[in-house]
């Protein structure tokens, strides 16, 4: 199971909890299993989300594996100027 | 087969990494270059707008029937002429957008929110008859109450922007609307407990001011709408595809009808990622029936495009005796102009980015007040916080008597460090750039009376995102790179770098080209440091569909088994049991039979880049001093940062360069003034003072290069980052040049030599 | 409004125009010559993008009218290179990557070039206050002033 | 609007005498041109004063120089005669501004601009220059310090120009300075403005001395008591220190984007300095 850490302002959606083990291949299940658990968050995996896993920051990408012990972190997009 | 993604970085690189002639060159030094406003088409109308002189007022009537009666007036729009758009946050440039806000911002609905807000726009046969017409138009306010200080914002009883605004990231939700449009936190540990373990603690308050991205070409574009609905958009933009998505959008059109063309860019910094005069040129020129050209004079570029913001930063660091940092708190809140949306989020990451910290915690406000809305500029947010922190870390140096690069050592984030934001680090050069600072002949350098010298650090994180690229191989054997990153300073020059190097052949043969939005797919916009870096993964990527082909037609040519031939330094060969066999062909060769073998040859890759890594960097500067009249002058300065690889590194200094100059603009002498009646005092390039030839020392640079392991060439990004440090290391200089500490930018001569006087009145001076 | 008839030479080359008076020469040379190399950047004489030199002096043609060039010899960017051969600090400019977004290029050449011609060695300070007139805001300058210095000395070797 | 460039100053008189304020004088048209375009003026009537010779000469007169009010600042730079006897009124006219500015800018527009911060004028002031007016009255010549009558505001009659400086002669032992302070290097308007003018006697005794100040008044200052400071030493660290606080004393500045009040006030005092032991340098070298 990957475990997965909210970063930010995103634990307000799921009552506080910021930090919980989950069973994911990738980010779209992920994502679609954080929504079941928490509805409230759903619609802020939508859009201007970064997914770290491992370190290594993801922007919009749905179809990055997620390894069976990976370290996953969800947080805000990042933009640039 | 050769796999051209994995190769290029193993063998001896032979463009990547050299100083190349730029493609665009030659048109920029002799005027050929277009820019945004370079361009004219016939029967061109010329489009004005019409600015609130208000900071904040509710519009009650624009009556426009006299300035459409004026012989030449063709078209005007007002808010009536775009539609509404519900509250809809999507990614942009810099951070999210709404869209609710977006169409207000481009044309006011309700109220004015700022001195400088477009109220209405004219399209008129020529500049006087539009100006002409602008006057006659008359618009009925009802005057309001305005805010301009972020702190006078945040006071319960503060004039409200936007009445429904109701702060979000507070729990239980605020049940009165404020200014305040948005609360974030980031927490790592326990800070209370990491505190109790310091031996000394540095508590301060820093303020800054907004200041504007300064890119010497005002926004300027031409729209052209036929009968039909299909329209053309040459703009000088920092994305075409971003311009396309947000016009079709406002205007309510189908993608495909709008083709947009980026123009040379006359710079952008972040400020050109946004749109401003672009859909209201569209609605003119749909409504005129003929092209619309719009330019921004420079005081409209001051009063009505985005700065960066202004903000306050509260910040404190813990450590023990020996330098090790056991908690750091920050607090800061950045102006948003009159819609939400500053960076504050990206300020709260990046503030204790560059180091190992076990307790931390970073909490920020985002903070509506009568200015225009702010936009990116370089590392959205990261200088207003890494600027309180590292001033903050210098006096915890002092105090703890460490030197303060030493300090900064014992702290610095390295592979494997977990960031504050969460994640860990890959490979990163912290500690690389530290220690070359510490080696490097100014950090030891001896200085005079009245002189200082102050180092900081920085960090930003880089992006990838969507992009495309396409690689035509001509009959020639010559190929065209296609691109849709508008070149802001030569990554043209770059991506055929790495194009050459990919394919292994001549750079002289490779053109790149950048795309308008209907000859590629959909490709953010250059931006986040990331044009290098990710169009060169895109560009890697074609190239290996190139070389597939290539492979493939030789194959056929040779009659054996594709599997059976090898790619090598813009040859095919016959390999495994075939070496030997036949001649090798060349791309040239293999080109000219394209047609007999299947049709042209042509490379492509559509991406969305992920893997960008941070770029860290730290500066060193000395200054000067004038202590009777506060005057500081910036007398030697080196910039060492990570590029990872740098491809071009003329470029790559240049950025650095460039960078440290607006920094030192930034510290010293640049700021939005404005008067009790909510206006700007100085929005001209005379008052608002960016710095001149004269003003600034050459500046020295070293090229650290950590790869970054997940890109072809081990490219970071790197034109971010240096505008991060030089706030910070030029006040820490000034600090230690005068003995006493400033904590607020710019640290322009009425406060320097208020500080001085201040200083000597409590006898602390000790200048060394 | 009857437009004023002018006479001039713009880059060697016989010009004649008609402008309203409120046009100034960067207007007359942008909109109605369609020489956009000289840039407007501010309006004010504050940036240097549109210099150009009217009788060997150098100026904003931005604080210039179009009326007041007539008789006059103007040279702007598109008259530096001669044929296909670069004028050494347009070569150099390029060889010390002196531009990035190039919108202040041609203002700064048109007015390095009339330093050189005064001061054809200029110490690093002379030519830093020389170009002062002129903003960039992405180089920081040293690239600009290093091609400056690099041109001057291989103007002076030739 | 109408363009007219008259080659003598009678019809430049008549000019505009026939179009009274509905004219305005251009020279160099650094400030003209920034005020049109922003819409603050709206002229019916461009009267280019630069065809008429006289305008844009410098000569020899009367043992000094007269300057054409419409000479541009880099051909007042490139005058070797006129920056070997009035270094300060040079350097003043090289400070208008950047080198695009000097191709242009000239004095007589400098002085009818009226800005308080106008870098040439405390220094003509200092060296107790005339100014010649023409009108439909005639001639006349005033000192240049009572022309500015406010920011923006002038004590020229309808229809009257400024035709020319007339700097005086040049005694042994005599020279002057300008210096001024700005935020950056260049390109920025002065924050405070100081020129001193100071002949020597024969033993670097200070006989004569006129300082004057500028961006600290709405118009220029003569600062009497920081002269008589100078006058009768030999420009010692406590004349100076007079000087300088003289200087300060003398300043009605206001807060403003440029600088506030009380830093006006103390840097005043130190650019007074600096420029008096300037001119003080050059005046025991000639």
């Amino acid at each position: 199971m990957a475990r997965v850490v909210l970063v930010g302002n995103l634990k307000q959606f799921t009552g506080g909890i910021a930090e919980f083990d989950l069973e994911a291949a990738t980010v779209r299940q992920l994502f679609q299993r954080l929504a079941e658990r928490y509805p409230a968050l759903g619609p802020h995996l939508e859009e201007g989300i970064a997914v770290a896993i491992d370190g290594a920051i993801h922007q919009d990408a749905w179809l990055e594996p997620i390894g069976a012990a990976s370290e996953v972190h969800l947080l805000p997009q990042i933009g640039g100027g | 087969m050769a796999e051209a993604t994995t190769a290029p970085a193993k063998r001896k690189l032979k463009w990547v990494g050299k100083r190349a002639p730029r493609p665009d060159g030659v048109d920029k030094v002799t005027g050929r270059a277009k820019f945004g406003a370079d361009l004219f088409m016939s029967g061109q109308l010329v489009g004005k707008v019409l600015r609130s002189t208000l900071p904040h007022a509710r519009i009650k009537s624009i009556d426009i029937s006299k300035a459409l009666a004026l012989p030449g007036v063709k078209a005007i729009v007002t808010r009536d002429d775009f539609q509404d758009m519900a509250s809809e946050f999507v990614p942009a440039g810099e951070m999210m957008i709404n869209y609710k806000d977006v169409v207000r911002n481009i044309m006011a609905r309700e109220k004015v929110l700022y001195e400088g807000h477009p109220v209405a726009a004219v399209a008129a046969t020529n500049a006087a008859v539009a100006r002409q017409a602008l006057k006659l138009i008359k618009v009925e306010y009802e005057v309001l109450p305005h805010v301009i200080d972020v702190d006078e914002a945040m006071k319960p009883g503060a004039p409200l922007l936007h009445e429904d605004m109701i702060t979000q990231g507070v729990e239980p939700a605020p049940t009165k609307p404020s200014n305040v449009a948005k609360r974030v936190q980031f927490a790592v540990g326990d800070i209370e407990a990491g505190f109790k373990k310091a031996d000394v603690i540095v508590e301060r308050e820093y303020h800054t001011q907004p200041v504007h991205q300064g890119y010497i070409e005002p926004h300027a574009c031409i729209a052209s709408v036929s009968e039909d609905g299909q329209a053309d958009l040459w703009v000088t933009t920092q994305g075409h595809y971003v311009v396309r998505a947000h016009c079709a959008r406002l205007l309510g059109w189908d993608i495909s009808k709008l083709r947009v063309t980026a123009s040379e860019i006359g710079g952008g910094f972040g400020g050109k990622t946004v749109v401003y005069l672009e859909p209201v040129a569209l609605a003119l020129a749909k409504k005129a029936q003929r092209p619309v050209k719009m330019v921004m004079t420079r005081e409209e570029v001051f009063r009505a495009s985005g700065p960066a913001p202004g903000a306050w930063v509260k910040v404190k660091i813990g450590a023990t005796k020996d330098g090790r940092i056991t908690a750091a708190e920050a607090t800061m809140a950045y102006q948003a102009g009159a819609f939400q949306g500053s960076p504050v989020q990206m300020g709260c990451m990046c503030a204790f980015a560059p180091y190992d910290l076990e307790n931390v915690k970073t909490v920020g406000f985002d903070v509506v007040t009568n200015r225009p809305k702010v936009a990116a500029y370089r590392a959205p947010g990261a200088p207003i916080s890494e600027y309180a922190v590292e001033c903050a870390l210098d006096e915890l140096a002092d105090q703890l008597k460490i030197d303060p690069l030493d300090l900064r050592l014992k702290n610095a984030a390295k592979e494997g460090t977990r960031a504050v934001y969460g994640p860990k680090f890959g490979p990163i050069g912290m500690v690389e750039t530290l220690e070359a600072a510490k080696n490097h002949a100014h950090y030891t350098a001896k200085l005079g009376p009245n002189q200082g010298r102050g180092v900081a650090s920085g960090f930003w994180f880089n992006i990838g995102g969507e992009t495309c690229a396409s690689i035509n191989v001509n009959e020639d054997g010559t190929v065209s790179l296609i691109i849709g990153t508008p070149d802001i300073g030569g990554s043209r020059a770059s991506h055929a770098q790495m194009t050459a190097e990919s394919l292994g052949i001549d750079l002289s043969k490779v053109r790149t080209i950048i795309a308008d939005t209907s000859m590629l797919g959909y490709t953010f916009l250059t931006g986040g440091s990331r044009a290098t870096f990710a169009g060169g993964m895109a560009a890697n990527q074609a190239a290996g569909d190139v070389i597939k082909q290539l492979c493939s037609r030789a194959a056929k040519i040779w009659e054996i088994p594709e599997d059976a031939v090898a790619y090598e330094d813009g040859f095919v060969k016959p390999a495994g049991a075939n070496a030997g066999k036949f001649p090798a062909l060349s791309i040239a060769d293999i080109a000219k039979k394209a047609g007999k073998t299947g049709g042209p040859i042509v490379g492509h890759a559509q991406i969305n880049a992920q893997g960008a890594g941070p770029s860290l960097g730290t500066h060193i500067v000395d200054v000067e001093v004038d202590k009777e009249t506060g005057r500081v002058s910036v007398l030697r300065y080196t910039v060492i940062q990570d590029a990872g690889k740098a491809v071009h590194p003329s470029y790559v200094e240049g950025q650095f360069q460039g960078g440290a100059v607006q920094g030192i603009g930034w510290a010293l002498s640049e700021e939005y003034i404005y008067g009790a009646d909510g206006r700007m005092q100085n929005a001209g390039f005379l008052d608002y003072r960016m710095p001149v030839a004269s003003d600034v020392p050459m500046i020295d640079t070293v090229i650290v290069e950590v790869p970054n392991p997940r890109h072809p060439y081990g490219v970071r990004g790197i034109g971010e980052t240096p505008i991060v440090p030089p706030m910070a290391a030029i006040a820490n200089a000034i600090g230690h040049a005068l003995g006493t500490r400033l904590y607020e930018l710019p640290m322009s001569p009425p406060k320097v030599l208020k500080a001085i006087g201040q200083n000597e009145a409590k006898g602390q001076g000790r200048g060394h | 409004m009857s437009k004023h008839h002018v006479t001039t030479t713009i880059n060697g080359d016989p010009v004649e125009y008609l402008c309203e008076v409120e046009q100034t020469l960067l207007d007359v040379l942008r909109d109605d010559l369609l020489m956009t190399g000289s840039k407007e950047g501010c309006a004010s004489g504050d940036c240097g993008a549109c210099s150009v030199t009217i009788d060997g002096r150098l100026v904003c043609s931005c604080l210039v009218l179009g009326v007041e060039a007539e008789g006059r010899r103007i040279e702007t960017i598109e008259g530096m290179a001669k044929g296909d051969a670069l004028h050494p600090l347009q070569q150099k400019f390029l060889d010390h990557a002196a531009l990035q977004c190039g919108v202040c290029t041609p203002g700064f050449l048109v007015a390095a070039k009339s330093l050189l011609e005064r001061n054809p060695n200029p110490t690093e300070t002379e030519a830093r206050y020389w170009l002062a007139g002129n903003l960039c805001r992405c180089t920081g300058y040293d690239k600009i002033i290093r091609a400056v210095l690099d041109a001057a000395a291989e103007m002076r070797r030739s | 609007m109408r363009y007219e460039a008259p080659e003598t100053v009678d019809k430049a008189v008549a000019l505009l005498a026939s179009m009274g304020r509905k004219a305005r004088v251009l020279a160099g048209g650094t400030d003209l041109l920034v005020q049109l375009r922003a819409g603050v003026v709206e002229p019916e009537m461009m009267i280019d004063i630069k065809k008429i010779a006289e305008l844009r000469s410098i000569a020899r007169e009367a043992g000094g120089f007269r300057i054409g009010a419409a000479v541009a600042g880099a051909e007042i730079r490139e005058h070797a005669d006129l920056r070997k006897a009035w270094p300060g009124i040079c350097e003043a006219a090289n400070l208008i501004g950047s080198t695009q500015i000097q191709g242009r800018a000239s004095m007589g527009g400098n002085l009818c601009n009226a800005s308080p911060a106008a870098d040439s004028v405390p220094a003509l002031i200092a060296a107790g220059a005339k100014v010649t007016v023409v009108g439909p009255a005639g001639r006349r010549e005033v000192p240049v310090e009572s022309i500015a009558t406010g920011p923006g505001k002038t004590s020229l009659a309808d229809g009257e120009f400024v035709v020319s400086f007339l700097l005086p002669p040049r005694p042994a032992h005599a020279s002057d300075a300008y210096l001024r302070f700005i935020p950056r290097t260049e390109m920025d308007i002065a924050v405070v403005g100081a020129g001193v003018n100071v002949t020597l006697d024969a033993k670097g005794v200070v006989s004569a001395a006129r300082v004057s100040l500028g961006a600290v008044a709405p118009t220029a200052l003569v600062v009497e008591d920081a002269a008589k400071a100078l006058i009768g030493t030999k420009g010692e660290a406590a004349a100076l220190d007079a000087l300088a606080k003289a200087a300060s004393a003398a300043c009605r500045p206001i807060d403003d984007k440029r600088g506030t009040k009380e830093f006006r006030i103390q840097v005043a005092g130190v650019i007074a300095r600096r420029t008096a032991a300037k001119a003080l340098e050059r005046a025991r070298k000639v």
